[in-house]
């Protein structure tokens, strides 16, 4: 089967992408596999100034998944280009960058400079920075402001498609979804991780330094499918699916219920070739069930 | 070029040490090479490490451990040495031969060898596992002083394979008074190897923190090893920094796990 | 130590509760241990006319949980006062009623009619109804609503204790836990399931009949902590903890983070005399750390 | 009084029928006896089931598995006999002697036992299992007719055990015609016991809904044991019921799991 999908423009070799800020900036996995691979890759959450992120401890094993408080240490979106990005195949496979800021003009500035860069295949707006300016409400979690910010990020973006990503942690996604469409994102990607926290009973501390922290991996799956499944009956635009995708009967499902591509995350940490692997085992299971086209296969759940 | 650095093995052996409750329980895991395919094995160096998952961690927990590099040779398989501690080295502990194991490595970087140097090697615990390959592989043993510090009985720490070597002392800590004794040695020690020396150490964080705290008093760097908890294991995830005093927070796996005492924060 | 805790007013032996739904009428549990070990027992969701529920298949799998769309099915609240509620060791261990409604006005019908029976010992009222009279919003993720409903129970409770039963599939549950405290609750619970999905990629069917079902388990402890670690900073009021709850160290995880008693849902299917053996060894951890009492122990978490 | 009816207790053996890929795995698992403190493990009938939920299901799956009691006995142990079909008989499937596995049952009703009745055993595949024990039991084998249809070959279900024991026949199923061919049998059979027989099935829902439907026509009736999903077994949850024709929703596992066709709808 022809396993390409196509992102508002932007044409995948396959539909397995890896997840911001669990494959680094990419280069920390050639050791692992081929970049080319992978219809794209996601890369850590950029800011325009570096940063240094959380304090540790910052992740912790959960039941069937993990929690992180990473924070938003990276390099920074300059340093990103100059030092990271020329030794990625972008040529061959989809580098996304992934944008993190604290206002929407922000937000903007960093979309300006990222979508002039060559190399970049398209912009990803992580919406849920919990150190916003606006008294602690988040970016992803009000429609107006998550509106604002798609609106800020894509006057400055020029072609490059822009995806808006979506954290889970609201009372209704799918309007959410809407909010940002007509604001005028190109995708959707979702889901972001669920707000959660581990302690521990015996010392009484918590085990992230920063108190409450992201969940992710196969726990948070059903979760995600209900939200693609909800996000896809409420807006026309490409869906990329997301949340604790480890094999590729998990990333049929995410196709099944509407997703055009999924983004591969805490599975990179079960093996570092864990996404490389995914690319074949997906083509094997397609063939297997006689899959025909994407276009056939998603969305098809039998209601 | 290398090939894949994570690959798939099975489980050659368990050898445990001691015994008796209290004594927790101490184990070297023995896997099957898993081939110079990944060519970083033919180069491997003591202190670096391994990511290590069984088939049988499921989905808990997720992520894999990481754990020094013992030994690695071709015929001898590939052996870490592992105190119990909680889900992830439980479920190792109950590993039987022939079980599938994924594991991605040699990662990190190494303990600095200089042969003509008098190094002191210093273990705290479980920390001693880099260490017997360490002062096996040493040109100029003679050169080598190490203490280790540990509270089990000797018997679960295979002390064996480290001695004959080299100058070894064990210090077995059993009451406040042989903590405080472990310290003043530390004290007195240290200060020797701070000018011409070589320090080289591994263990509990309380025990680095002493060694650093001196070497810094007398101007002197130690190798530190830390153990943060990690999820890849190869740079990628930002879960297991350490604060670097010009570089900022670093990953421990990528950078580290080895580190001068002066240029970190603990 | 003495393990008795008071919600409200209600005192109950030890902080073990079992969650509505997953216990039935608590008669079924009988060949499997003594229910005057429990501190108290949530009998399965109560309306105020017997009904049938949803269609099969109602359960799944899930990594570390399941996935349940029971629907609505009881007896009715009349039978189950009638022919279970005197099987019940109801002097000897709190019976609660969980209250299931389509309305304020029923809700409030309903806690008249049990708020009087002698053998119950507080009302648990379920706000996630999902198919509730006003245009499918549901009533616990509207605090507005959430407010009436509680509202509507008080006035006709007398003095019976109200708890309200919180779900986590909203934006903010501390505002929620808020509204219904102000609004006359007595303690609140949580959280009830996360609106979650499963499907099969090779028949593409939804798992669950009704598409969307709940997921608990292990696998939503972590949010579960996160929740009642942020209404027990929003609130006063007694809190009962629960989701995804298999072991002691469990139980005094919740306390640690705010709650008074916790309630035992999905892992009484682990093993049917899961929550009797509970009991033995809460009391044994107890000891074990040296908890001197709970008034010590609750909300001692260390940030 | 009873006992706690969910017991602890460890493997004893595992038995593998049949062999080959595409037949799937068939196995007898056997429990040791858990002890008669349950007291109704002296009552056991054919018919009633066990939730059976090994240690090693860890969080995945969180729910047991239901299966007929193929026998129970202090001194063979308990068995059950099953197919492999997803995670849980995977893991099922891999279990060890002296793996740790928890049990609670007897559950649920059992099938009609009418020695002096002709009586007609329909099983459909890995439905065979509860009456290996059903015709071993009877006190009258000759009033007993039984029908298994199969499409793994007859050596992957311990045919041998019901052989013997009454008049048995096995059709075995590799084509459409083979199906037709069987459907035609209970079509035909299925009247004979319609009036003053009785009729007892397992087997897969297509199965018990033919039998069904020819019973239903005849203005007969067959006892049906369903295999619904189930969570607690016990009829608390509310996981695992089927459309009584005049209770409405009823738990499988704690009305059932054998019920009169004409009560019910599938
Ligand atoms: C580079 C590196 C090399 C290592 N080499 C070895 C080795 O050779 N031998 C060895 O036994 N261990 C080594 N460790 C530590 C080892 O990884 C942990 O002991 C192991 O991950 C514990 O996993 P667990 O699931 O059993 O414990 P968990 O269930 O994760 O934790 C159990 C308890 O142990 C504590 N704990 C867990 N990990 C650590 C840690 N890293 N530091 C301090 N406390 C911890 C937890 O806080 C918890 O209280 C190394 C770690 C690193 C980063
Ligand atoms: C009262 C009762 C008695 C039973 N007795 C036996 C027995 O003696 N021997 C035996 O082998 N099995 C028996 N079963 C069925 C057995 O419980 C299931 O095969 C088992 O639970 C499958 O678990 P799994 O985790 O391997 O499969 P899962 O991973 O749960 O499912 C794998 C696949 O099998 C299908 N499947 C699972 N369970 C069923 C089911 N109940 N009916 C139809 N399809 C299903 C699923 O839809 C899925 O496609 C019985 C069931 C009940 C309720
Ligand atoms: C360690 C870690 C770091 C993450 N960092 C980011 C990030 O910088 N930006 C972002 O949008 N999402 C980030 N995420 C969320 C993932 O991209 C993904 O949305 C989430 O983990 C769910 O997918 P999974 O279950 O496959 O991991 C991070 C997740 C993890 C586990
Ligand atoms: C099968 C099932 C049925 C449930 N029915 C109800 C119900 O009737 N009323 C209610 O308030 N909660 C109901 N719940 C939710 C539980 O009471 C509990 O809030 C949830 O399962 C989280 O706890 P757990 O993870 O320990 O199961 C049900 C849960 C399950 C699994
Ligand atoms: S463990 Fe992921 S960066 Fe070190
Ligand atoms: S399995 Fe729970 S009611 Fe039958």
């Amino acid at each position: 089967m022809d396993m390409r999908v196509n992102i508002a423009g932007l044409e995948l070799s396959n539909p397995v992408m890896t997840a911001s800020g669990t494959f680094g900036y990419g280069v920390e996995f050639k050791r692992y596999g081929q970049l080319e691979k992978l219809g794209g890759m996601v890369v850590k959450g950029l800011s325009l100034e570096p940063r240094a992120g959380n304090p540790m401890p910052r992740i912790a094993d959960a039941p069937a998944g993990m929690l992180n408080a990473i924070g938003l240490q990276n390099i920074g979106a300059r340093n990103f280009v100059e030092k990271r990005l020329k030794l990625l195949p972008w040529g061959e496979t989809a580098v996304v960058a992934n944008l993190y800021a604290c206002s929407a003009s922000e937000f903007a500035d960093l979309a300006a400079y990222l979508s002039e860069q060559e190399g970049i295949a398209a912009l990803e707006v992580n919406i849920s920075c919990p150190n916003v300016s606006s008294g602690g409400v988040l970016f992803g979690q009000d429609p107006s402001m998550a509106a604002a910010v798609t609106r800020a990020v894509k006057d400055r973006s020029g072609e490059m498609p822009v995806i808006v990503k979506l954290t889970p942690n609201v009372t209704d996604i799918a309007s959410m979804a809407k909010a940002v469409v007509d604001a005028g994102a190109d995708a959707v990607s979702l889901i972001n991780t669920l707000s959660a926290m581990s302690v521990d009973a015996r010392t009484r501390k918590p085990r992230l330094a920063n108190v409450i922290g992201g969940l992710s991996g196969p726990a948070i799956k059903p979760v995600a499918l209900r939200c693609v499944w909800q996000v896809a009956q409420a807006v026309d635009v490409p869906i990329i699916g997301m949340g604790g995708i480890t094999s590729a009967e998990d990333v049929l499902e995410f196709i099944l219920v509407g997703a055009t591509a999924v983004q591969v995350g805490t599975a990179n940490f079960i093996r570092p070739d864990f996404a490389f692997r995914l690319v074949d085992e997906l083509a094997a299971l397609v063939d297997e069930l006689g899959i025909e086209s994407w276009d056939d296969y998603r969305g098809s759940l039998q209601v | 070029m290398f090939g894949n650095a994570c690959q798939d093995t099975t489980v050659k052996s368990l050898t445990r040490f001691g015994k008796g409750e209290g004594d927790g329980e101490f184990i070297e895991l023995t896997l099957e090479h898993p081939g110079l395919d990944n060519a970083a094995w033919k180069l491997w160096k003591p202190g670096q490490f391994v990511m290590v998952r069984p088939e049988s961690f499921g989905l808990d927990p997720l992520m894999g451990r990481p754990f020094s590099i013992t030994s690695a040779d071709e015929e001898q398989g590939i052996s870490i040495f592992f105190q119990v501690m909680g889900q992830g080295t439980r479920k190792l502990a109950s590993l039987k031969p022939g079980e599938p194991v994924t594991l991605w490595g040699p990662l990190g970087n190494a303990f600095a060898v200089r042969k003509d140097t008098p190094t002191l090697v210093l273990a705290g615990g479980i920390g001693i596992a880099p260490f017997y390959e360490y002062v096996k592989r040493h040109e100029q043993p003679e050169n080598l002083r190490m203490i280790f510090g540990h509270r089990p009985p000797l018997a679960c720490y295979n002390w064996e394979r480290a001695q004959g070597v080299c100058s070894c002392e064990a210090h077995h800590e059993t009451c406040r008074q042989d903590l405080m004794d472990f310290i003043a040695l530390i004290e007195e020690t240290v200060p020797q190897y701070c000018n011409d020396g070589l320090i080289i150490a591994c263990g509990p964080l309380p025990f680095l923190e002493t060694i650093k705290k001196v070497a810094d008093q007398h101007g002197g760097r130690a190798q530190l090893s830390l153990e943060n908890r990690m999820a890849c294991g190869v740079g990628a995830c930002l879960g297991c920094v350490c604060d670097h005093k010009t570089e900022g927070p670093v990953s421990v796996c990528a950078r580290g796990p080895v580190f001068w005492s002066d240029e970190i924060e603990l």
